[in-house]
This record gives C-alpha cells, structure tokens and sequence, in this order.
C-alpha cells in the first residue's frame, strides 16, 4: 500500500524490515535522517534483536560494521561525501575479507572545497574498492535496492553500497510502497556467513598474504564481482515476482525505438532526462535514455547491447576525473570498443548545481547537431571562469 | 581569578564597567577588540558557538599582538562562518577536515617553527564531535607530542550542523536524534560519554581549563594563560546551542551559567595535570530549572515528572562539587 | 598575490551578508521609570544622581538634586525615604541607602559651599509667597530659578516653618537647616519674617505681586475635650516643640509626661519630653501600633529612648495629676470602640499630639477660593479658586511630609511660571516604570546595605545633639554603588560583549547603538542587561 | 548475455497537469513541514505529490523555502520549483526580501501570514507587472496563536491554501495534520486549519463580489 514518505524514512523502514542485528550510526549530512530514523525503531523495541551503536566517526562506523559482519551478524550502515573516504581504508578491508555488510551511500560532493549538496563524487572514487555499487534512480528503486543488496551480498558474500543523491532524493517526500515484512522475510533468508569468529570453531581471519597467493585472492575477487552481473538480475526479476514491480536490473533503458541520440546517466538526472526526452519527442526529436543501475561490476555487455543502434551516445557525468574527464565514459568507452559510436562526455550538476530541462534540452539539440565536444560542462558559468584565469586565480 | 576589587556596582561581572579600570575589564569591552569573528555569520540566533569564538580568538589575538593563526575543524562553526563568497573570519583561517584539526595546527606550528617565526601562535579550534569523537585520535597526539597548539573546543553536547544528533559530549538523559526520547531508558544512556579535560590533563600537558560564555572575565583570563604558555594546552568551552537543546535564543548564556551554578559544568584550570584553580559556584541551584530551561529534557517533566532520572543527574552534579570543591568547603585552592 | 577562486575568501567578507532579515523582533534601548524616581514626592531624579555620585561626581550629582530639591541636606534627614521602600535593590538583598547618600551629598555641598546661579533673564514678575516651610521655600527657590521676583513672608520671626518649629534639632540641626535656607535666600529671594498675612487680597494688591503662592502649612494643633480640671497642666504638641526648638532650656514639664496621639508628632514631643528630663514619657494611642500615622522608625528610634506606649487608651479625663485613661477595642472595621474599663495614670504635663489643622483666616478676602475638609482645594495646575493664587504643602490635599511639600512647591513653581507666562502646562508623559522581573541581578556584586550610625542611648536622650550620623566618603559611594540603575543604561558593555554577532556599535564609554543590517534579534542584549535597559519590539508586519 | 536484461519504457506524450508551490518562512517555523504535509494532503487526495526543502544549512531564523509538487501522474522531474503557481509565505517580515517573488507565474496566488490587508503590504510593484496575481492575506500567526499558544503558522497556512486553489482538500490537508500531529496538537491544528480555510473563503467570495 504506497505512501508518502521521505527517502531517507521510506530506507529506514525497508532495511528495518531486513532485520539488521548491528546498525552503526555517525552523522553526516545529507544521511543522517536515516539512521535517525532507525535510532527510533531499535528504541522503541519494533526492530529487535538489533544492536543501535552509536560511534565516533565514519571509520570506525565501518570498523564497528566488519567486526559485527566477520561474528555473523547483518550489519548495516549509512554515509555520504567525506565520510565514505574516511572509511576508505576499511572498504577495502571489507570487500577484502568478503563481509556482506550493506551501506547506504546518499551521494555528496567531495571537498575541498567542502560542499554538502548532490553530485557522485565520493562513490566514483570508491568505485574500485571492491564494493558493489547499485545507483537508485528514484526513492522506490532505493527501497527496493536495499532489499536486494542484503540478498546479493549475502549470496555472492561482498559487501554492497546502495547509493542515492543527497537531499534530492534523501530529503524528497514523495510516493512510495514499501516491501511488507511479510515479504522481506521471505525473500531475504537467515544470514549463513561464509566464515564466522566462533570458539566453537575457531578461525584466524584476514592473515598476511604474500607474493605467493595475493593475485590469486585479487582473481577470485574479480571473478565474484563477475558473478554479481549474473547474479543481481537474478535476485531482482525474484524480487519482481515477490513485490509485483520491477525488480533491480543491470541497466534501464527509455524511448530507445528509432532513437538517434542515447544520453547514458546514473540517480536521479534520469527522472528529469526523461520529461526532457518526452518533450523533445513531441518536437519530433528521438532521444533514448539508458540509466546505469548497476555501475560496480559495470555491466559492459548489458550497455553494449542497450546503445548497440546508437550513432551517438551522450554519456551524463555527475562526477570528474581532473585532467581525464569523466568516469563513467571510461567504462561506457570500454563496453562500445569496437563500434563506430561517437561518444561524447557531458559534465553536470557538480557540488548540487540543479540540472533543468531547458539545458538538457539545449545540450541535446546540440548533440543532435553533432556540435558537442567531447568534454562539456553544463551551465558553465564563463564569466566566472574568465576572471579566474585572468587573475591567475585558477591556480 | 578575580582580583581584590574595591566595590563597583557590578564589579567584573559585567562584560566592562565605566567605574572599572581599563585592564580590569574584558577585551571584548573594547572598541578596538579584534571581532575575529564579525558580522554577516550564518548562526542561528542567540549562538553560544559564535560568542565563545569571538571571546576566545579575541583575546588570543590580543595576548599574541595579533600574531594568530587558527585551525578549524568541519562543524557548525566552519560552516555558518565560511559559506562562499562570504567569510566572517578576520584572522588567518584554515578549514581541516572533521577529523585531524590538531594534526594540521601541528603541521602549521611545524612550519613557523622550521621558519624561525615561533612568534606567530597557533590555534586548533572544533565542535564537541570534532574533538571528543571524530578528531580524538589527532588530538591525543598533539597532547602526545607537546607541540606549541592551543587546543580550543567550543562543546555544545551534540552534533547541531547535521541536526543535533548525539556526540560523546551529549549528556545523559538529553534527547537527541539518534537518542530519541522513546523507549524504558530515554534519551542519551547513563554511563557513557568522556571527560575530555580530565583525559587532557591525564596526557600532563602544561595547560587545561574548561569554561563557559556565561563567564567572560574567567574566559579571557584562562586564554591569556594559555597564551603565556608554550606547548601542548587545551581550553573546553560550554556554548549552549539554542537549536539542540531547545532554549530560548536569548537565554544562551543564563543556560551557560546555570550549568555551572548546579555543579553540572565545573570551571577550573589545571597545569601539569593538576588542578591549580577552581571557580566556586555563587549561588547553588539544584539541576531542575537547568533541566525545565531546556527542551531536550522536556520527556523528564512530560507527561510525568521523572524523578528518578531527574535524581541520577543531581548526584552526577554533586559529584563533581564534591570532585572540584564547587562550594568551597574544603577552604578551597 | 591573487586568491584561487572560490576556495579562499577576503577577511570580513560576510558584512555584505544582511542577517538583520532574518529578525521578527528588534531591541530598542529605553530609559524606563525607576521605581525610586517614581516614589520620590519632591519628583527627584534618583537614579540619575546616584549615577553620577557612583564616579565620585558628588557636585554634579548635588546638582541634579537640586534641579528638584533646593533641601538635599534636610531632606537627607527627614524624609521617610518611600523611595528605599519602592527600590528594586529590596527584593535582591537590601534596598540601596538612597537617604544616606543625599544627606552626604547635601551636607558636601554645604561643607564645599557649593551655589546655584539663576540664569534665566529677570521675568519682571513678582510672586508672593505666603509661608516659608518647606514647601514655601522650595516655590521661592524654583520661582527664583524660573527668573521671578520672590517675596516669601511668614509669621514666624525665622524661616523654615515646621522644619524649625515642628521638628526637633536632634533630628534637623538648626545649622544644617539655616545654611540651606541661606542658600535659597542667597538667590535674592525677598525675605519679611514676623509679617502675618491676614488679608491676602489686599496684601497682593498693595506689594503689586503678579500671583501669589499660599503654603502656610498645618501649625494649628487640633484639641479635643478633656474634662480637665483647672491644675491639670495640657500644652499643645507644636507648642511644646516650638519652645524646645531654640538653644535655650526649653518649658518645664516635670518628670512624668503623657503624649496623646499616634503621629510623628507625638513622637517628637515624647522624645523632646524624654530630653527635658521626663523620666517617664508615656503615649496614649486610642487604636493599635500598626495603625499609627507615625513613620514605623519613628516609633522604633522613641521606643530606644525609653518612651513607652499605652495601645488602645483615650484620655477620659484629667484632674491635677491625675488622668482617667479609659481602654478601647477595635471594631470590625478597625475603629477604636468605648470598653467601659478605666484606669488610672499619674501625669505631671500632658501633651496634646492629635494632628494639625490649617488657619485660613489669611483667605477671608478671597470668596471665590473654596475650602473642603480643612483645606484649601486646588486645580491640577495647583491653582485656587482665584485666579492667580496658588496653593501647595499642608494646607492642601496631600502627604503630610516635608517632601510632598517640596515636590507640591516645585510643581507651583512650574505652573506659577506658565501662568505668568502664559505658556502650556509643563510636564510630558511619564515612562513606563523599571520593575524588577526586568532586571538581571546576576550581574550585581553581592553587597550588604551599610549602616548609619547612630549615638548612644544614654547621649542621645540627654541632649539634642543629632542621633543619626552621616555617612563617610567611602560609604557613601559604595551605597552611591549599590544602585541597580533600573531601566536606564550604566555603560556596563553587556549588550556590546554578548552579541553573537557583533551587531551592537559602541558608539562612546556609555553609548551604544545596534547595527540593524546585522541584528537578528535573539534578545541576548536585552536578557544580559543588567538593568533591563532593552526591549524587545516585534518587527511590523 | 540475455538483451532482456533491461527493462524497456516508453515516451509519455500526454500534458501534465503538474501545479507548483514554494512556500517562504524561517528556520524553524515549519516551512519544510508544510510543505510535506501539503504533498501527503495531495496524496491522500489520490493526486502525485513530491516534496523536497531548499537544500541547504539554513539556520533557525534564517529564510529557508520549501517546495511542493502536484500532479496528475507520477512525478520523475527532479529539478527545483522554477515557477510556481502558488506561493505561500509563513512570515510577512520577508516580503522585502528580494527573489521571494522570484518565477511567479502570471495567474500565481499568494497567499501571506499578516494580519493587514493586502493592499497595506506594499506589494504595488508585483501586482504592477502581474495584474492577474491574487494576493490573500491571513493572520496565520494569531489563529495559530489562539488555537496553539504559539504562533506556528505551517498547518493554518495549509488551510487556507485549501481555500485558494482545488489542487489540494481541506479534508486532505485536515487528515495529513491529524496523521502527522498525534493527540491534542493534531487536533488543535486541525481547527485552526479549517477556521482558516472558513476565513480565507469568506475573503476569497468577498473579494469575487465585490
């Protein structure tokens, strides 16, 4: 029975309903809601046994998750921007040990300088740490990916980040439905931990690895995250059948029929692309929009077949690499090697600059026309950057 | 810390007084005080943060000849005070991350020294979550190391910028958003938390005092010693945050003073890890109009009275008048 | 060298954020009515005065009581003080020492021979002033001030009326009493004592005055029939007080004396009797202790002299020595009723204290001033029925006290001089009064009030040497330094020092100003405002 | 690998019927609130809602705006509210500050917290150069007052927008306070709310005669 609820509530509830045993809990905006919001069911007694702990930093929030996750317990936790590097040295532990502890990630620019508002910034630069990465495009998907990261993890034994953009979807109140704990029951089982710290089977975990063996464990992580492509569409057409909607795919694809032009994005963007493209057709311009909901493993096949027809593709950034372009072209390049796709790089809403159908419509007309370079900033403010450069500001 | 003073109608209670000479007064009773941090700040009204800097940097300016450079942790003092293209700083000010303040103000105090320009002084400055949580770690080393940082933490029991949620300065019985007030124990537990001053003085650094922006004279008094130092010092600072705690904007700093007159807050400096003053309460309160003042505590009168848990906090008060000899009793220090 | 863009600001480059939108309230700096200006009869400036007593400004200070007061050393020993009562300072610890330190300050002004110029140009107009007690003289002095020519004239052969008639030199010592009057006389005030004003119509016509101001004060005593015997020995209150007034012996009473009557009076005259060798000065009160008209340390400083009081007794009768006191019960409504129960009481002399009337024989020639209950009735510009003549002080409706009359005298004065002038009536709307929820006491310095001392009993009873001493210089300002300055701004700094954003201006050492582009409107100002000098005002909207 | 692997969509070509609202206030006052409270009203109405504050570190007194979306069909847009129909402002001491009027669509209604008539708030300019702009002034802030004790303003405020625009009921705006505030405050809330809308379409007919 669907309801109007915020984001940041709406994921509360649903990971509730996953019966986490461990939450760990540190403020950082635009989450905070989140585990707010889970602070109060572990209170009041409707989320039990689970343990609310309430730490002092982001690293030790992971910490506090791999050692709850490496005793068998359902961790879960939440963060944003600065915080998710600051526990960048425990991802890495985390994806290493191969703890299936599920994290929300409410996408934030990272500083300097620092800025709190929506851009994808900080999951892009984690987003070779071994993680999965799943990209919500509205607050149903986030319920619904939630659900399904615990299964996936669980299943495949990594560790998964649902990420969602700060404030525009973590502070959006909007329609939602979510899963019955019936529901939740049934399609997430008891957590079977593949290694657990147990006197009565003691084990030593995470020992020195030399030159003998570390490749060997880096290709069999590489071979799991392989796994996930096979495994996530899986689970999500399960999910499907348990909850009647869409459950979550590789990739989405938009208005692909004869369409000359496809933009490739990831979030929230995709809502807006989508009013854009539905006014552009009615102008009588085809575009197609494909929105990345898996973006760790990248699903290169899925994406080469989705933009197979397009003569020319227009990848949508919300972060950047500095002096290289944008992330997320790379792995969009490599999944078309081969065909003759024009693919150009557009970069937008950096820091939660706001990305408005006049410009998307005005950028895409001008792909249309071919007169797109390879990399664009959208609403760039010129004058701004002129001044810069000509007092030397620009460093 | 006040001397003999011939009777002045509000002596130095008040921030100047005309009958006052001029150093019997504060700095900030000036017309040429620095206003390190001046207008157009984004606080909310009645910020305790936004005076407790300016009393502080003020006054560091003035005992350094203006020779001051500050380190800020992130928090809600960096953000309402540097949202671009507006600053309200007007001293040298380096914004670190949430975590590592006193491990950058050790690299700047590094680089004066290696420069030969020790003259110039340096200020770590951050939140409770700063200090006691998140940057603990940085800061316990800078203790470590003895490097020549004044350590400030400006401790409004929570993390107000991201919407008031519980820090290891948060005192019991508070509620907060991630300590609701639900469940048999509300708000934040019992037992918990850290006494950030007294692990300060554990590290025998040369200087440690706690204060508050109810106490201005006994504020400026305690960072002019500071500044008379060399080495490692720490100064903790209770700015009561209207927003958190749910008071009145203009009642920030009888709140500060309540606190300390019910013993909840004890005011006293140490050096070398010892206690070698005590501000003695003026008039005792009991802790309950500190408690009735405050909308965090609001679930201990409503719907019914907690007397219980209203009690645990007046021994935790007791405690430290016993601890400091808040009263006096034992012919002070 | 250039900043990189964005990431590092200017100092100071928040000013052009205007927080002062974010404001649905503003403070306003006010100057509220203390509560001892607002008690204070003679309408003195109370807080004001201490103000600048509190810097050691005492001249300054003794000037501006005497933009009021003309009396400050007088009044600094007879007032009853109602402002002490009214003082804020009451309800923190004890009432600031008001009284104390205007006698210090009037006593310095004597001592330092201080005087007060006339500088508004000659009015060629000239009042008549009918009486020279208190009231009388502080009309002469405000006229005199106001550019008048004065005449005073009263019966008496010295000035002062019932200063120097009706209370005692050990309370009001006739130097400190002359040296103030001389003060005023100084001013070229046209003095004619032993002159009794029977006709004023004529008198005021014939010296040419241009108005006149009637203060003749209550000097008749009132009597009430005592069957009494021819050797019964009755002298009247004022009387008695009179003879004892100069420096000589004073009337024979013999040793035991009877006052009848419960006023300040009746005080005075037992404790006169009690110095002029009275081993037993008894007074006889038909109702209780709490209802006397007399002033509580009054009562207080005649009971340290050993005089005794007899509650509910009246005086049936009086034969030689001999007095038929009979005792009385309070009804419901608190009036003394007959008991039927009588007792016997020797008395050498007895003294009748029972309240002053007013002699209008003076008025006779004026039909149109009319009379009610024993006094002359006024109009709020203090004026009688006949245009032209005034009147103030006892002989109208009002306290009986010396400082009502100076503040009855002052107020004439004014309206004397609008007539003359033709000009408005003076006087603009009173302040909102500075009470004490307003004030933050936590700012005060903890002060116990200090103590007048006063002479020993055994001294005090044998002569007529001046009880109550005065204050030294450095008790005096730290009494001066006890004022709270309710309502009005001390130049304290609070409002400038707890305002979390720098967005109140000091503009000078005791002036402030709050920089409205800034101001948010929290109220920690006007919260920390020792003296409650701040409001709030909500924004319009 | 299996080309089903993504779902397909197709282009909507049917006009929305998208009706846009920002409300003004401070921090504090419960403009985000409202604002939320408006899109449940509009979704109890069987409508699409989507509410979202001006993100940001808006601090208690500090203007802050919010944002309310209304449609016919679910809601993908997600850029701020550029130009709304209606705009609802809870604190009359922002009407000088400059952008609060900002994208007002021609036909806009305004809705104000001030216990003066519109015409008494110096609004000449805007309904200058919007001639068809209706301004509606309410004493949001003393009905709150008398019904509250305080004057908090958000629920009266959605009560008399009730009045002034059939995107949302008064029924849904009553429900999604009473759901939001439990017990007494809910209650309370409620009544001021319907008083409002009562006030508002007494005003509202006045203005339509006269």
């Amino acid at each position: 029975m669907p309801e109007q609820l915020e984001g940041s509530v709406a994921v509360a509830r649903t990971v509730a309903r996953c019966r986490p045993q461990v939450v760990c809990a540190y403020p950082i905006t635009p989450q905070t809601h989140i585990v707010e919001g889970l602070s109060v069911l572990v209170r009041e007694g409707s989320l039990a046994p689970c343990e609310f702990v309430n730490v002092e930093s982001e690293f030790a929030a992971l910490s506090v998750a791999i050692g709850a996750s490496a005793t068998g317990a359902r961790t879960y936790t939440a963060t944003a921007s600065q915080g998710l590097l600051y526990m960048a040295e425990a991802l890495y532990n985390a994806s290493g040990l191969g703890l299936p502890i599920v994290m929300t990630v409410a996408n934030r620019a990272i500083g300097a300088p620092i800025n709190i508002w929506n851009d994808h910034s900080d999951s892009m630069s984690q987003r070779d740490c071994g993680w999965l990465q799943l990209f919500a495009e509205d607050n149903q998907q986030a319920v619904d990916l939630h659900v399904q990261a615990f299964r996936i993890a669980e299943e495949l034994s990594v560790p998964v980040m649902v990420c969602m953009d700060g404030f525009v979807l973590t502070h959006a109140y909007e329609q939602v439905e979510l899963p019955t704990q019936e529901q939740v029951d049934a399609f997430v089982p008891l957590y079977q931990p593949r290694q657990v710290l147990d006197p009565q089977a003691p084990i030593t975990i995470g020992a020195m690895v030399g030159p003998e063996a570390f490749t060997e464990v880096r290709y069999l992580a590489h071979e799991t995250q392989l796994r996930a492509l096979e495994v996530i569409p899986r689970i999500g057409a399960e999910y499907a059948e348990v909850t009647g909607r869409p459950g979550g795919a590789l990739v989405s694809a938009y208005n692909m029929t004869d369409a000359d032009i496809v933009v490739v994005a990831m979030g929230s963007v995709l809502g807006t692309l989508k009013d854009t493209v539905d006014e552009l057709a009615a102008d009588g311009t085809q575009v197609g929009v494909v929105g990345i909901t898996t973006y760790r493993p990248f699903p290169a096949a899925a994406v080469r077949a989705a933009l197979a027809d397009a003569a020319r593709v227009v990848v949508l950034e919300r972060a950047i690499s500095p002096g290289v372009g944008g992330p997320l072209t790379a792995d969009v390049r490599g999944a078309l090697a081969g065909l003759s796709t024009e693919i150009v790089t557009v970069v937008a809403g950096l820091g939660g600059r706001a990305i408005t159908r006049p410009s998307l419509r005005a950028m895409l007309l001008e792909a249309g026309r071919g007169a797109l370079d390879l990399l664009t900033f959208l609403d760039l403010d010129l004058p701004q950057i002129q001044r810069a450069q000509l007092t030397g500001a620009g460093r | 810390m006040t001397t003999d003073v011939k009777f002045y109608q509000v002596g130095s209670f008040a921030v100047g007084n005309r009958l006052l000479s001029r150093d019997l007064r504060t700095v900030q009773s000036e017309e040429t005080r620095a206003n390190a941090l001046t207008c157009g700040h984004r606080a909310c009204r009645g910020c305790g943060e936004a005076l407790g800097a300016r009393y502080a940097l003020d006054t560091a300016i003035e005992a350094t000849k203006g020779k001051l450079v500050v380190v800020n942790a992130t928090g809600c003092l960096e953000v309402f005070t540097t949202p671009y293209p507006e600053s309200a700083w007007q001293v040298p000010w380096l914004h670190s991350l949430f975590g590592n303040a006193a491990a950058v103000a050790t690299g700047v105090a590094s680089a004066l020294r290696a420069q030969g320009r020790e003259d110039i002084r340096v200020v770590a400055q951050g939140g409770d979550g700063g200090t006691v949580d998140i940057g603990f770690a940085c800061l316990s080393g800078m203790f470590e190391r003895n490097d020549d940082v004044l350590y400030i933490c400006y401790d409004n029991e929570g993390y107000m910028n991201t919407g008031v949620q519980r820090s290891a300065a948060t005192p019991p019985a508070a509620r907060t958003a991630t300590t609701p007030a639900v469940g048999p124990e509300p708000g934040n537990r019992f037992g918990q938390g850290k006494d950030v001053p007294a692990i300060a003085m554990a590290h025998r650094i040369p200087y440690v005092a706690t204060a508050t922006v109810a106490d201005l004279h006994d504020l400026e008094a305690k960072v002019r010693r500071a500044m008379e130092l060399r080495g490692a010092r720490y100064l903790h600072v209770l700015v009561p945050c209207p927003l958190g705690w749910a008071t009145e904007s203009d009642e920030t700093i009888k709140i500060a003073r309540l606190a300390t007159q019910t013993g909840l807050f004890p005011v006293f400096a140490a050096e070398n890890g010892d206690v070698v003053d005590v501000t003695p309460i003026r008039h005792h309160v009991p802790v309950d109009p500190y408690l009735e003042a405050q909308g965090r505590y609001a679930h201990l009168f409503a719907p019914s009275r907690r007397a219980d848990v209203i009690a645990r906090i007046q021994a935790e008060a007791d405690r430290n008048i016993v601890r400091y000899d808040l009263l006096g009793r034992r012919g002070g220090t | 060298m250039d900043k990189p863009f964005a990431i590092t600001l200017d100092v100071g480059s928040s000013l052009v954020n205007k927080t002062g939108s974010w404001r649905t309230e503003r403070p306003v700096y006010l100057d509220l009515m203390p509560p001892c200006n607002d008690a204070c009869p003679a309408g003195e400036n109370i807080q004001q005065w201490l103000y600048q007593a509190e810097d050691g400004g005492y001249e300054q200070a003794w000037r501006q009581i005497m933009l009021d007061n003309p009396l400050p050393a007088v009044m600094g020993r007879i007032c009853y003080h109602p402002c002490q009562t009214a003082c804020n300072r009451g309800q923190l610890d004890e009432a600031v020492g008001i009284h104390s330190v205007e006698r210090f300050l009037g006593d310095e002004a004597i001592k330092r021979g201080w005087t007060v110029t006339v500088d508004i140009p000659a009015s060629g107009q000239h009042v008549l002033v009918v009486g020279s007690g208190p009231c009388g003289l502080a009309a002469a002095y405000h006229l005199r001030r106001l550019g008048h020519e004065v005449t005073v004239v009263d019966a008496q052969e010295q000035l002062g009326g019932m200063m120097r008639y009706g209370i005692p030199r050990y309370r009001l010592p006739r130097e400190v009493l002359d040296a103030e009057i001389a003060r005023i006389v100084g001013m070229g005030v046209h003095v004619r004592t032993d002159t009794r004003v029977d006709d004023l119509a004529t008198t005021m016509s014939e010296g040419g005055f241009d108005a006149a101001f009637l203060a003749v004060g209550a000097q008749v005593g009132r009597h009430t029939e005592i069957p009494a015997g021819d050797s019964a020995r009755i002298i009247d209150a004022l009387t008695l007080l009179q003879q004892a007034s100069g420096d000589g012996e004073g009337p024979q009473l013999g040793q035991r004396v009877v006052v009848y009557g419960g006023g300040n009076t009746a005080m005075d005259a037992a404790r006169t009797a009690r110095r002029l060798g009275a081993t037993e000065a008894i007074v006889v009160y038909r109702r209780t202790r709490d209802r006397m008209p007399a002033q509580p340390e009054e009562v207080d400083e005649a009971l340290a002299e050993g005089v005794r009081m007899r509650w509910l007794s009246t005086i049936a009768a009086a034969e030689g020595q001999r007095l038929t006191i009979e005792r009385m019960e309070l009804d419901g409504n608190g009036f003394p009723q007959p008991t039927g129960e009588f007792e016997e009481l020797d008395a050498d002399t007895v003294v009748l204290a029972l309240g002053q009337e007013v002699a209008l024989d003076l008025l006779d020639g004026l039909p149109d001033v009319d009379v009610s209950h024993g006094v002359v009735a006024v109009d709020d510009n203090r004026m009688t029925g006949h245009a032209g003549v005034f009147a103030g002080g006892d002989m109208t409706v009002g306290d009986r006290t010396a400082t009502t009359a100076i503040g009855h005298g002052k107020s004439a004065a004014r309206r004397i001089d609008a007539w003359l002038r033709g000009s408005g009536s003076p006087g603009g709307a009173r302040p909102a009064l500075a009470a004490y929820e307003r004030l933050n006491g936590w700012y005060y310095s903890d002060a116990p009030a200090t103590v007048q001392h006063e002479l020993t009993t055994a001294r005090r009873v044998s002569t007529f040497d001046e009880v109550t001493a005065g204050l030294d210089e450095e008790t005096a300002l730290f009494e001066a330094r006890r004022c709270l300055s309710c309502g009005n701004c001390f130049g304290c700094d609070n409002c400038y020092g707890v305002c979390p954003d720098n967005a109140v201006l000091k503009l000078g050492p005791t002036e402030y100003a709050v920089d409205l582009v800034h101001c948010k409107g929290c109220g920690l100002c006007a919260e920390e405002c020792p003296c409650g000098a701040i409001e709030m005002v909500p924004e319009t909207t | 690998m299996p080309l089903a692997l993504f779902a397909e969509g197709e282009a909507d070509d049917g006009r929305s019927l998208m009706y846009e609202v920002r409300l003004h206030g401070r921090g504090g006052q419960g403009a985000v609130t409202a604002a939320e409270l408006l899109s449940v009203a509009a979704f109890d109405g069987g409508g699409w809602a989507q509410a979202f504050p001006s993100f940001g570190s808006e601090r208690t007194g500090a203007p802050v705006a919010a944002f309310c979306r209304m449609d016919d069909r679910p809601i993908r847009l997600r850029e701020p509210v550029l130009n709304p129909n209606a705009l609802l402002i809870l604190d009359a001491t922002l009407l000088h500050l400059d952008g609060v009027f900002a994208g007002l669509r021609p036909d806009g209604i305004v809705l104000i917290n001030s216990a003066r008539q519109p015409d008494e708030l110096g609004l000449g300019d805007l309904t200058g150069r919007h001639p068809d702009v209706t301004v509606t002034t309410l004493d949001a802030s003393a009905i709150a007052r008398r019904h509250l004790g305080r004057p908090l303003p958000n629920g009266v405020m959605l009560g008399g927008f009730a009045a002034l625009s059939d995107t949302v009921s008064i029924e849904g705006v009553l429900q999604a306070l009473r759901e939001r505030f439990r017990g007494s405050t809910g209650e309370s809330n409620a009544c001021a709310a319907q008083e409002a809308y009562d006030t508002v379409r007494l005003t509202r007919e006045a203005t339509v005669d006269a």
